[in-house]
């Protein structure tokens, strides 16, 4: 996306990525290693797997966390602050969930309420202000859906989230760190690139939940799971991500250290590149990025078209009849 | 600015029989006359679900509705393996309904206003949101736009459609992004929430209206309450989850009963036109 | 302020105020019939007083309330909508008294929580995105202060509100009907012109409050009230408000429909002036109308001045020693 | 960059005695020990109050504060008829505290970075806002606005000066006015809440930082505990407007311990300056 505007861009068809820093930007080149889009499921969900803390410490040089919504709590499930990356500095967004059960209660297991997602929009806005540059970090089963997050607006605050990231004046990088669950990690995912870990998956329900409507029965797990398409080859190919981290033979899990820097190595090459992207530009292609997802069937004849050929019409991908 | 009899169509909620029970208070209600009243209970004032193309011609001024996009239908970009194939599904919405996708979109004229409108059908696949439901509304918002009109949209939606997976997910933002750039325009966007609006389409354009306003009763929510029961298990109190909860909860401006939902527009519309001096919207 | 702009100011000193639809611009037109500071307080808090609901039912021709602050809950304390008044539409948001002690109860006395503040400001942004004026109506003992209240941010809600106002495009019009209770009142309170009932008061502190603090009791109320400069002359006196609309003999408890008649013809008058005035030049005269109040004293020789005299020495009202 | 000894004087809290005792742990602490350790217990790591000249010592680069408006009193324009006069209360904190009102400003390097710095004195009469605290402020944002400088405030104060009336309430607007202007600008404003911010302080500037930061165990809250307590006829939670309660509701950043708030105030400005390309304040 961003390549074409810098006209860096080369014959590689790469979702409007470059293949730098040792990212994958071809499903095919990983066919050979990749197991089932359960198997993803389990390794994105695996407690051992690096969060989004251990990410930060492993990927920036240095990091103040920033607390509160200015509202009504600061959400423990998101972290944020300002960080440091080669002498630049960033703000950074994450779901945090624990690596223990205790950690895991006290982070309500990564699913942020209503509070946690103005927290995000807050610390958007100081990017925004200080043009400092935005890097997200989703790991979430999804957003919390207990009653008290009802009551202050659970649906309000995600919309609000994405509204801000889609016209934030600077430069967005998301990361698909583990579980991208639904809506609750959409609002922390419109960027001008978005990457996920290797075996990180991204998906509009839970497979649990699809199972359970689907096929009546949460044990299906599995099937639905992969009918969704949620892992990240499939991100890939439906170009929902622009590229892919790789992990550490294993996973993730095996060392955190090595992922960590990982992220640090394509955040540092893509800041580099969006940095130099006017912001003009920076949010047109970012609508573009977005407005372009989507597969409809028009017939080619029928309805009498718009006066002239509206400039939405170009980069859908649309079935003609 | 009178109501006229809006529809002549009693499809919806009434399969075949002559009879309803209002399940607010338990009478009977003859169709005819429910279809008469707006499928409001005349006892109760319950407001029954409403269709999609019912809902247009409810708001709009008489024969002002010009239609966007309407042979758009849904392809199959995930090969959707269900219990039942995904075009086999729509193929059975489409005969349900009677419309190619969830949502009409197009422009009209609400109290003379020059408005763009997307009104969503619950019958076709629970209102889910896929590719045709994004690509439409962004569609019509960008047109409203283009021509600088206000923008009405009524959800009726489960969310998300699963069989587009994260392509049905990215709507929201894309939805999201281009009511971004009519609100940097200066032009309104009036968000009407009725029976039911949850899920991913009350998480992105649904809560992002200027004015949010909701039929009484409406279950308006995220988590649908089966989730949320199990999550901590225990019951709901009473009425989460439906429009005066979420009033009361500060996140509409208002209950607006159907009969009254086309005036109250046109005197929102009208309050945020441009006063002549100062053009920003058309007239 | 503003008649500077359109430069129709006449050679009355009126605080910016040209002596138009009957108000009241200068004290001394009504020493005569002045009360004491403290029958001033009772006329302000008489629960007969016409009320913010009164005076909009009065004042505009239609009225469609809006409700809720988007984040936690519709304050009952806080009411708003829009109004027409003369095929003009127009933003109102005011608090709200009861006139019963059950209304006073559902009402809270008028007395807004956080939430309150929070709906105002989203009304306050729903006029300046499409070129309303806004129509504040003071009437508060003063924000809430209760244990909840604080919790959600009470002071914070107040200093967003006040901020919001300075900056709003858009004419902002402020009328202080009953008791403007310290900050929880100026949270409404930032306008082009500021407006008051004649038998309204302003405070900066509850005269029981002030009495308690200042001679550790309470029965010392009408002393502190005197003390503090509450009423409308004073207030008038003071620059703190523009003008007074007069109330009618007795009392705006005794007549709601022609208090509400007399405000009408206050807004009116005021807003065909403000409507005029071109955005920029309306936010710095705002700006400047409230820079200039505070009397400070400075010697004239002694700490090296700014290089150039910087522009905000102008208008402050300064003892020059 | 290390901390220096800031101040010499120990004067504030510690009226003739040697030792002090602790409300936080009981511990008498050595005056001199505990003016060595920035007022605060090395036993439990409470925080003695700090006055306000001492502050700015503390956190700017050694020599560079540039006082503005160091003569600014004021004046009397209510003629308040208190049991005491108000010229005799300002007269009182004066000696009280050697300072001239409530507040110093001026400019300052902070971590090298150019700034422009307010910081309240409790000591005079509670720190509390009237028109020199208000004045001076503006003056300061002012001054920061037009050299684009970010602001720093100290806040520690009751509130208004009940002594000005209405004219010291209306100082809450007019300093608001002037963050907003520098906030238009893209200019940064940290507030630092010191004990206690409270009332029309916290209710104004010192909750609109773009980075609110608060030294531990600090009274930050709206109305007087006192207050509070009166209206819900009940005790109130232990911790109840206190740093570490109002960080948890969501309202400060981050609480920061006296010795790093300067490194850490250095570390924000830092990130906030401008990269070369793109210049929007001084360097
Ligand atoms: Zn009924
Ligand atoms: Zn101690």
């Amino acid at each position: 996306m961003v390549d074409k505007l810098l006209g860096k861009r080369t014959a590689v068809e790469t979702n409007g990525h470059l293949p730098e820093a040792g990212l994958i930007t071809d499903a095919r080149a990983i066919a050979a290693t990749r197991g089932t889009a359960w198997q993803a499921v389990q390794l994105a969900r695996d407690p051992k797997r690096p969060h989004a803390q251990d990410v930060i410490a492993g990927a920036f040089d240095r990091f103040q966390e920033l607390h509160g919504d200015r509202l009504f709590r600061d959400d423990p499930a998101v972290i944020g602050g300002i960080a440091e990356i080669d002498g630049l500095y960033v703000v950074v967004v994450g779901q945090q969930k624990g690596s223990s059960t205790e950690e895991n209660i006290a982070r309500n297991f990564g699913m942020p309420h209503p509070e946690g997602y103005r927290k995000a929009i807050r610390l958007y806005r100081l990017a925004e202000k200080f043009h400092l540059p935005l890097i997200t970090l989703i790991d979430t089963p999804g957003a919390f859906p207990g009653p008290e997050a009802e009551e202050r607006g659970q649906a309000e605050a995600i919309a609000r989230s994405i509204e801000a990231m889609t016209r934030l004046a600077t430069p967005v990088v998301v990361v698909v760190l583990g579980e991208g669950g639904s809506g609750g990690a959409l609002a922390l995912g419109v960027g001008d690139v978005v990457l996920a870990l290797e075996n990180a998956v991204y998906s509009v329900i839970s497979p649990e939940g699809a199972a359970a409507i689907l096929f009546r029965s949460n044990a299906e797990a599995q099937r639905a799971a992969s009918a969704l398409r949620l892992a990240g080859p499939d991100l890939l190919e439906l170009g929902i991500v622009d590229a892919l981290i790789p992990e550490p033979p294993g996973g993730a899990q095996t060392d955190h250290t090595a992922t960590a820097k990982a992220v640090r190595a394509a955040l540092t090459s893509e800041l580099e590149r969006l940095s130099r992207v006017p912001t003009a530009d920076l949010l047109s292609a970012r609508y573009e990025r977005f407005r372009a997802i989507g597969v409809v069937v028009e017939p080619s004849a029928g309805q009498a078209p718009p006066k002239k050929e509206p400039w939405w019409r170009r980069g859908i991908g649309k079935v003609r009849l | 600015m009178r109501l006229r009899m809006p529809f002549a169509r009693g499809r919806k909620e009434f399969p075949s029989h002559l009879w309803t029970q209002c399940p607010g208070c338990g009478e009977m209600l003859f169709n005819k006359q429910l279809v008469r009243n707006l499928n409001v209970c005349t006892s109760c004032e319950h407001h029954f679900r409403f269709g999609g193309r019912e809902r247009i011609e409810l708001l709009v001024d008489r024969g002002s509705f010009e239609e966007h996009d309407s042979e758009m239908t849904s392809a199959d970009p995930l090969v959707f393996a269900d219990s039942k194939p995904y075009p086999t599904r729509i193929e059975a919405a489409r005969a349900k309904s009677g419309e190619q996708d969830a949502v009409i979109t197009g422009f009209a004229l609400i109290g003379e206003v020059p408005t763009a409108i997307a009104s969503m059908d619950f019958d076709f696949i629970g209102g889910s949101m896929g590719s045709v439901v994004g690509e439409k509304i962004t569609r019509v918002a960008e047109r409203a736009l283009a021509e600088r009109r206000p923008l009405v949209i009524v959800s009726a939606s489960g969310g998300a459609r699963m069989q587009e997976g994260t392509i049905a997910l990215m709507q929201m933002a894309k939805i999201v992004a281009a009511l971004g750039r009519l609100a940097d325009a200066g032009l309104p966007f009036v968000s009407v929430l009725t029976d039911p609006t949850t899920g991913g389409v009350l998480a992105s354009y649904a809560s992002l209206g200027d004015l949010i306003v909701a039929e009484p009763g409406a279950l308006i929510g995220f988590s649908g309450a089966r989730v949320t029961d199990q999550t901590i298990g225990e019951k709901l109190p009473t009425g989460f989850q439906r429009s005066e909860f979420v009033l009361e909860h500060g996140f509409i401006d208002q209950i607006v009963p159907r009969a009254q939902l086309r005036d109250r527009l046109a005197f929102f519309l009208t309050a945020f036109r441009p006063v002549a001096h100062d053009m920003r919207w058309s007239l």
